[in-house]
């Protein structure tokens, strides 16, 4: 029987190795995969390459695994939270490198990857110093940069229920970057509040079908970064 | 997105310091909502952008998108019924209208991208005469770098508008023949709301359509390091007390 | 207020100009708008480039608008159907052109279209006679095609309910190319069984964000395509 | 999809005309069957293909996909249930299994392309030892060509496995060196499945993996237009009556 659930946030994120690409779901903290976040913190995992739309907030989740260390590589739109960060003094000295993607364009890349699509054609960036260095084309007399795919070793996603096969659906604008990195992740992680029973997921409305999901973990209470950094927290 | 927001704080800035010529910055938000037609699908940036939704006529039904994920958004809730997961791209909580929908990033970038947003209004730092905007990034060396959305709006709105005040706090024009600042997009911009005028960018450059009560066209030209063309038809604002 | 709602396919169908380029929806019947497209038979426009995955079936919806002699130019995946129709005889006798495009490649064509990305490359079809005059590249070692983003200047599309602002719900596997027409073209009209009220379609659900569509038209009893060949339909 | 069905009936009209050699049309779809893992995500053609999924060994839960954006669909449904809109890329009626999805063409196709399905079963007019396949065009002059998602899944499932009668209507061999036909792939097949023979397609050519009962290697060489090695552990292939 296929059951794609695993007792813990732990054992999810075991397989994560040095160097390896992980997408993190969320923008803002709508999405964020907190507990998944900290489980990869306490793994150990160093030298790995985040894909996120932003680089965190406070000293939890994403902001917490880039002051830890772990982060050689961010790949993001808008590296700066509603809070600050460490990520600034690490970029400036240095010890973090910045690929730095509009947010439409970095959306794109990681549905190609995906979708199979090795590379593709965007206006966006077209005659900035953002397309500097990449392939420029004319299409109907409009200038495109080349853009390519974008894939992950895992993903780390945050969405509201599944089921055993991984079907998942989201609450409200925390779906953002989730369905999508599910899809170009060799392994997705997802936490849910509440793994289902058969059937009760309308198959009309699975927002992320399971094929794309490999571990699905319970957290029925996860953690809001806002409150969390309201409580002055900081992990580990 | 949040390149808005620092060009709106630098404006903000330039509020404390000096006695306000002009418009108010509801009053240039008001101004740009009389121009957001009935139907029409939206996407305002962080600062006095987002104050437009507030001022579109009575009578118009308006569908504002916003980056993250959600057609058909309305005003921030009443305090104390904020969901932590409904947020718009400034990441503060927003409310639902009807007829709203959820969707991931690629299909919300996919409207954008895609041509499907009829108008889309942002901050600027600069703005060139032939279209061209930077709004997300000075150039200075060792700052860090962020863009947001605000490059994939310019490339994909079908109208991009700006709403600015005329000069920056240190009283320097926004407004020139050519950018100095990296470029947010090339030849973009189609109209810019300022504290002190209407300027439509037209295939000959910068064409003046109204000024506010009490600035004339030698004001203008002298904060506008650009020339500045006179429409035929060139009238003084009439905006409300706000 | 926005109402995007019609009060017929005629009316709905009446901007439709010849020489126009119109997408219709459906996978054998499921999806199949047949009320539109009768609609435009009647309406008259002609020398239409036509895209949908077959080429339909009896004398009915988009087989009898090929029979009348209606359609300059087919893109599809696959010109046949579960029964014959006059499209091998007219293409035969160069009555009508024909662009094949595998069923991938075509679904990723209009998403592309719909989502403003001019060409993207895929492996689909390289090294086949498909491929010939196209461009090829090699990324990791592999070929790709490179391919074009389609747009149209409409899209009949049947889908089960939507609100006054076009979001819109699907019924099983009728959604299959419904979503992506929606976004590929310029005016996209879409035929309904209901016409919901406000509120009634959860923003959780919404398939076809009501941004993709133009015109929305309640046909509460559709016709199906195998009924209507059981019964020796023809149209008009 | 349907150029399977062509092939398929281009071998059934064989089956009319001669004594069937080897396993029966059931038969190979049992052996297929086998090889499908539990929790594998399963792409049948249409035809002998998609026979398999009554045979695959209970215990394992297999989630089959079809093109037209059905995951997790199950056999066809009793006589008066089916529904009209519920059907596969065959255009067959479909019950749908525990844990089922609906999702448009681009995203069906994304998962086709983008490496999700983990095995496709087709059926094929000709084989290559260098793993291409045709099974979409004899490019005979005046025909209506037709693909359908042939090409696409070749180019994008995982695992690519073939299905078909080891010979045609005619006697003529389908496993050649090199295809005649246009191809629909490039070294995209990796196990052949015929009434005759298991054959693998690795780096060397084919490979005799496993033989129906009482067929001899001698014969199967007389039968196929391309070297055939044996593997060291060949076997016959011991499968219930069908």
């Amino acid at each position: 029987m296929i059951d794609k659930s695993c007792p813990s946030a732990t054992e999810a994120v075991a397989a994560i190795t040095d160097g390896a690409t992980v997408m993190i779901g969320g923008f803002g903290e709508a999405g964020s995969p907190i507990e998944l976040i900290h489980a990869l913190i306490d793994q150990g995992a160093r030298d790995l390459v985040v894909i996120n739309n932003n680089t965190g907030n406070g000293q939890v989740g994403l902001a917490a695994l880039i002051a830890a260390g772990r982060v050689r590589r961010m790949i993001c739109s808008f590296p700066r939270g509603t809070t600050d960060t460490l990520f600034p003094e690490l970029y400036r000295s240095g010890k973090i490198e910045l690929e730095l993607v509009p947010q439409g364009t970095l959306a794109e890349r990681i549905r190609a990857g995906g979708a199979g699509i090795p590379a593709f054609y965007t206006a966006t960036a077209a005659g900035t110093s953002l397309a500097e260095g990449k392939e420029l084309r004319q299409f109907n007399g409009r200038d495109y940069v080349m853009e390519y795919g974008l894939r992950a070793d895992f993903a780390l996603v945050k969405a509201e229920r599944a089921d055993r096969f991984g079907n998942a659906v989201y609450n409200k604008a925390a779906r953002n970057f989730g369905p999508i990195m599910c899809m170009a992740a060799r392994t997705a992680i997802i936490q849910v509040g509440r793994i289902v029973e058969d059937g009760e997921i309308d198959p009309e409305h699975v927002v992320t079908p399971g094929i794309f999901v490999q571990h699905v973990v319970a957290v029925e209470q996860p953690a809001l970064e806002s409150e969390l950094i309201a409580q002055g927290a900081s992990y580990p | 997105m949040s390149s808005d927001a620092r060009a709106d704080e630098r404006t903000q800035r330039s509020g404390d310091k000096k006695p306000r010529l002009g418009l108010s910055r509801a009053q240039m938000a008001w101004r740009a909502a009389q121009d957001i037609l009935d139907g029409a699908y939206v996407n305002l940036g962080i600062g006095i952008p987002e104050m437009v939704a507030a001022f579109v006529p009575d009578g118009r039904e308006v569908v504002y998108h916003t980056e993250n994920g959600v057609l058909g958004f309305g005003p921030a809730p009443a305090p104390g019924e904020e969901l932590r997961e409904l947020i718009n791209a400034g990441k503060k909580p927003i409310s639902l209208n009807p007829g709203a929908s959820f969707f991931h990033h690629a299909d919300s970038f996919a409207m954008i991208r895609g041509g499907h947003i009829d108008v889309c209004i942002l901050g600027a730092m600069q703005v060139a005469a032939n279209g061209d905007l930077a709004n997300w990034s000075t150039g200075a060396a060792g700052a860090v770098p962020a863009v947001g959305g605000a490059m994939d709006l310019v490339a994909g709105a079908k109208q991009v508008r700006v709403i600015t005040d005329h000069v920056t706090s240190r009283g320097e024009p926004k407004l020139f023949e050519r950018c100095s600042y990296p470029l947010t997009g090339q030849a973009v911009i189609e109209r810019v709301y300022t504290n002190l005028a209407v300027i439509d960018i037209t295939g000959d450059g910068f064409l003046l359509r109204e000024t506010a009560p009490g600035i004339s066209t030698e004001q203008l030209r002298e904060l506008t390091a650009a020339s500045l063309a006179v429409a035929d038809d060139c009238r003084v604002i009439e905006a409300p007390e706000l």
